[in-house]
């Protein structure tokens, strides 16, 4: 196995996948002769060419309708959102046409498009491109929502997503870009949507994520080694599908959860979590279920305050200590 | 008016020069509006020389989408038609004739006030009445409704709900036939309301920026529910904004079948050619209220009003086109509207006796496959 | 005194409120000359003028914004969505912009906006306009998001919701129009946000929902009387803030909990106040907190599928039955 | 292009005739096309009878807004000012010279590109920069950055970081104007990428149909990013958007404050007259990359196109004119440049010594007011 950047790894997928079908096409702003606002696409115009690797106008609603339109009649769109801050523009067709089509014309019309770019808060960019938002994407069904949190990860999701028939949004991790990991060579490296990945074993305490919070979780669990304390560390990975079964199992041997996400505690994942492993395992559970999650304001711009608004190991930390009662 | 004594011809369909002033609201004063500019041509120049089956076709086409809505309107005044339900009475021409310039392969999309589009397209009139009643045979499976009709194999794309939302996706069409270097073309209907939404303007650039095969076609019926176009855009002319995309466009009389058949078929041209995208403005009007639930008239339009429009049926005034042709005698369209009627009949009873889609179709369809590797749906499927 | 209709009730707020305040205006699709959609504004444009009621475009990102923009700089929109689901068109101004600008401003400009208009499933109105869309906007920290399930909680919720200086998004529900019900006459009658209502006293369990949602909670509390079983119904009122102190007494009371929703599970209410409930009143529960949401799909045109897809009595019966472990 | 020779002249503010033909994409060949229909004035008239201190103050406040982000760059590169920074070194001319055809209580929004119209509109360099450093005596507490900076004080609204985000916010403060009668009017500002956005359309319809004092000043730099005009927008010209709102626009010389000036002044009689918004296309340039983070030039232009714009760099023609009129020596230029360096560098040393915002703020100013009936944040404040 190579190891490359999470970067990379996305990148490669896009080719991979553009390489296997000629239907895949990539569209979105800059991803072309600017290779990408954060270089993902890098390469790629050279290689496919112009109409598979296409820059638009700032026009997120209607590229991403364009995307949609293109996947009911048979083609396979790889939309970029820059950011998926930007994708509140593009939300009506996101969640009214991508989601609905499928349902609404009684299976006649598969949308296998992908909506992938970059989410949640990088470093003092302020409140409106500092925004997790796979929660409010997740809440619609119809859509399915993956979360690489590793570079293999993001391999093997993307390609999932890409060949999956139905519209997948993939949130990629602003900050893990250049994340450096193993990634898998093979052509057909594929991880199938809805199975969630134990990223540490332990046995005291079960801390649930996604994203880009695998690594504060796994942060929290080294510095709780050093306290005698064995977390484990459970990336969904996938939203939805939900891989509960992993979620049951891991709190069926702990006894104890801490949930962690990067965006809002108001109908964020967390609390979705939440109130599935309070209803199918009550009685596994010593104690109640704690969540972190991003401060519940808009992101601050100060670095001082922005650090405070993110979620910590130290609060992942502290809130672990008060699911075993020390 | 009155279109039967009228010459056309085909009306510019490169960018037009708009006024020196445009006048931010010049709303019609009288019926005439649809004449202005729109030449005179011989009655047997307005047929174009279409085959008389042709022309005969879309007499029959008319008179069908007319009878099935009114059929449509009964049931719904008997409850067997639920939520929202707009009709199209009085705006045929536009589809018809603008349908009629297609083939069999080209696609057609449109927002919700869509049954006879969907006729025009070749659903069968059965589907869709099974449709608006909710049930099992509908052309959405009973799932879409009056809103969200479909027919794949008819390529016809529904059917949607949101104000200016199919504009994008008939973009991503069009952007697909070009990537496919299909021979095609891709047909998008709205009302003139929808012009107003950043979809359009979004849409319209794209379209023209990459030279695609869209027919964008406003039916200005004059009102988007009760508000007159004048009080929703500061310029009247809808064609004048393909300006602000380099997009050719014109103006058709919406209310002539065989005038919007002219139009549309030199924009199909023009998108076969891989010359891009047309704006049309089709002008007509809307004979019924916005919706069921809504008066044919009322505090934006005076019954007046509407009647004084009525004048201009489109189906009158191809009747009278083609009885004075020697097309299609009065007796001949007795006999063709005993047809349709009986059709439309035949569809409700139909649509009565199709079953209601079994309560497992709940969960059907949502998904392409049904993901084995984890749970898509939230509420433990628990009905 | 005086019974009338939720629809009235919402009028009589808008006009007192428009009378009280010369700042406070009413825009949105079809609230002048056609009187509303559905008829709220009805005689508004009459009494006071073009300016203070105003007809739009259909360009809901674009009125959104304005009302925004003009509430920033001191006058007190009311911005109708003629339904919530065309407001997905407008939520970057929502999300991006009204959420967003105290923060950004570290308090320069108040945004004393309202938007609001009708919420959830009607009857047969299909997938892409039948959808309860108050957790999404609930998800968002700077919004305050109140749902009033009768005519007075019309009235008073709407009442406050104006005189608030922080943006609020108030979800009325399209099925109440026609409600009749007693509502105070008094032009001062504020009900003050994040104020719930026992709307039921019950020992045996506590069913706690919100908007429409109340009245098929109290239908299924009219059912279990008839079996023995003494449920209370909370109405949350309102959503942020929520008053998670009459949550956690109705819970300490019961300790049985049913939370039922218009809207979907992932992400949902419910599942927000699952988390909440189980977190900070643990060890008063004797019983999975359950939830009765709308079916995971979008919404069915057909009568019997839609029914089926809709949160019913029945449903809630068999939930509180689970949560007695009867 | 040498602009000390130009004779200029107001354009039509009247809605232009777009070409016959328009031309899809017309990228300029060289430089000169700021220059095409700029009508030739002498020398005295391009100062439209200013007085001599205006005139003068216009240089410094050009020259204020380069130092001043030169700084600015500074402390980026050494890591004080973090996030996105967007510079506007080259297009000075434009924002200067609109906002000196406003007085104090007009009001004045843009995108992220913001700095020169904060300070323009009389925010303190030192309340900027603190802003800039993320510190609690910044013109928005810290809280905002470099994208998001606002003083209420100087009726600056700010700095909003979506793409088009802000235009309908600025038409709603053009409403508010109209509502309370108010005899003032609303400058916005964006970059021309944004004009594809739909946002920039539904705001420009409602601008022109309810003739609100809205001035839209599209500022043309010919790139999005790294998108080129011409490969974004079907039509080049941006000025002729207007055409479909109805609504007066012109081309202004966005590398030449005087020209900005006047067409400017034009359009804010108009909106006091109550005559409604006008489209103002600055046509100017970026001579550093899109962030700080973007190199100059690289795969979208080169090293030669960005040299050869900066022949036209906005200060030095104009110091020219000034030095030619005899109303600014090269000596005194040299004292105002070393004035305006001192405030930059005295704002950069305020900026530091500014604390950090207390802890404490993380919670502040989300609500207006704390509201004690339930709970507004769902985080239990844990921090
Ligand atoms: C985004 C959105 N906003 C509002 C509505 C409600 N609505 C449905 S039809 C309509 C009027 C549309 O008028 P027009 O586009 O002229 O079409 P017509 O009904 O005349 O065919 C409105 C406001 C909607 N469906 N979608
Ligand atoms: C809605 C949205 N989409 C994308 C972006 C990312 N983005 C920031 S600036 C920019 C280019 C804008 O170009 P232009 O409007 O010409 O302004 P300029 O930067 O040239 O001043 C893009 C794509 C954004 N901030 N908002
Ligand atoms: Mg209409
Ligand atoms: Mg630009």
């Amino acid at each position: 196995m190579a190891v490359i950047t999470y970067r990379e790894a996305l990148g490669q997928a896009l080719a991979e996948e553009m390489e296997r079908d000629p239907d895949v096409f990539l569209m979105g702003e800059e991803v072309g002769v600017y290779n990408g606002a954060y270089k993902v696409s890098k390469g790629l115009l050279e290689r496919f060419g112009e109409m598979r690797v296409v820059d638009t106008p700032i026009t997120e609603l209607g590229f991403a309708g364009l995307g949609v339109g293109a996947a009911m009649t048979g083609i396979r769109p790889v939309i970029e959102f820059m950011t998926w801050n930007f994708s509140m523009l593009a939300m009506d067709q996101v969640w009214n046409s991508a989601a609905k089509l499928l349902s609404m014309s009684a299976g006649q019309f598969k949308i296998p498009v992908t909506f992938r770019g970059p989410d949640g808060a990088a470093l003092q960019l302020g409140a409106q491109h500092s925004q997790a938002l796979e929660a409010i994407y997740a809440h619609f069904p119809g859509l399915k929502v993956v979360v690489p949190g590793t570079p293999a990860d993001a391999k093997g999701l993307l390609k999932a997503a890409i060949r999956d028939d139905d519209p997948v949004c993939v949130f990629e991790g602003e900050m893990l870009y250049n994340l450096k990991g193993e990634v898998p060579e093979d052509d057909d490296y594929v991880i199938p949507l809805g199975v969630a990945d134990l990223k540490r074993e332990g046995s005291d305490v079960s801390i649930i994520t996604h994203g880009k919070m695998i690594h504060v979780a796994l942060q929290a669990a080294a510095k709780l080694e050093k306290d005698g304390i064995d977390a484990e560390v459970l990336d969904l990975r996938s939203l939805r599908p939900l891989d509960t079964d992993a979620i049951l199992k891991t709190v069926a041997k702990t006894n104890r959860v801490v949930l962690v996400e990067e965006g809002w505690p108001f109908g964020g994942i967390t609390s979705t979590v939440a109130a599935i492993i309070q209803e199918e395992a009550f009685d596994h559970l010593d104690a109640p279920i704690l969540r972190v999650t991003q401060a519940d304001v808009p992101m601050p711009y100060a670095k001082g305050l922005e650090k405070l608004a993110k979620p910590s190991a130290e609060l992942v930390v502290e809130k672990v200590n008060r699911v075993l009662y020390r | 008016m009155n279109h039967d004594s009228d010459m056309d011809e085909t009306r510019t369909q490169e960018p037009r020069t708009p006024r020196d002033h445009p006048s931010p609201s010049a709303p019609a004063q009288d019926a005439s509006w649809e004449r202005e500019g729109k030449p005179q041509l011989s009655k047997e120049d307005r047929t174009q020389g279409l085959e008389p089956e042709k022309l005969r076709r879309m007499m029959y086409d008319m008179l069908l989408g007319r009878r099935f809505e009114e059929k449509s309107a009964e049931a719904y005044a008997l409850g067997k038609i639920g939520g929202f339900c707009h009709l199209y009475i009085g705006q045929e021409a536009v589809a018809i004739g603008a349908i009629h310039a297609l083939r069999k392969d080209d696609y057609v999309m449109t927002a919700y006030r869509e049954h006879v589009h969907a006729l025009q397209c070749g659903v069968e009139p059965n589907a869709i009445m099974a449709e608006l009643y909710g049930r099992q045979d509908g052309c959405s499976g009973g799932k879409g409704g009056s809103m969200h009709m479909f027919s794949a194999e008819n390529n016809y794309l529904g059917g949607h709900g949101i104000v200016g939302g199919q504009i994008p996706l008939a973009l991503g069409v069009a952007w697909k036939i070009k990537y496919r270097k299909e021979d095609r073309v891709m047909q998008v209907y709205m009302g003139e309301a929808a012009v107003n939404q950043g979809a359009f303007h979004e849409s319209l650039n794209m379209a023209a920026l990459w030279k695609l095969p869209l027919i964008v076609i406003v039916e200005n019926n004059r009102f988007g529910m009760g508000t007159a176009w004048e009080r929703a855009s500061s310029l009247y002319d809808i064609s004048q904004k393909a300006t602000a995309y380099a997009m050719p466009s014109a103006i058709a009389d919406g209310m002539d079948v065989l005038d919007m058949y002219r139009v549309t078929s030199e924009a199909v041209e023009r998108a076969r050619a891989g010359e891009g995208p047309t704006l049309i403005e089709a002008r007509t009007y809307r004979f019924v209220g916005h919706s069921m639930s809504d008066p044919v008239s009322g505090v934006y339009r005076t019954r007046e009003d509407v009647e004084k429009e009525k004048l201009n049926d489109p189906i009158r005034i191809y009747a009278n086109l083609l009885d004075d042709l020697g097309i299609l005698s009065q007796e001949e369209l007795e006999k063709m509207d005993a047809e349709v009627k009986q059709i439309s009949e035949k569809a409700a009873d139909f649509a009565d006796q199709s079953p209601e889609p079994p309560l497992e179709e709940l969960y059907r369809d949502i998904y392409a496959d049904e993901n084995v590797n984890g749970r898509l749906y939230f509420d433990g499927r628990d009905r």
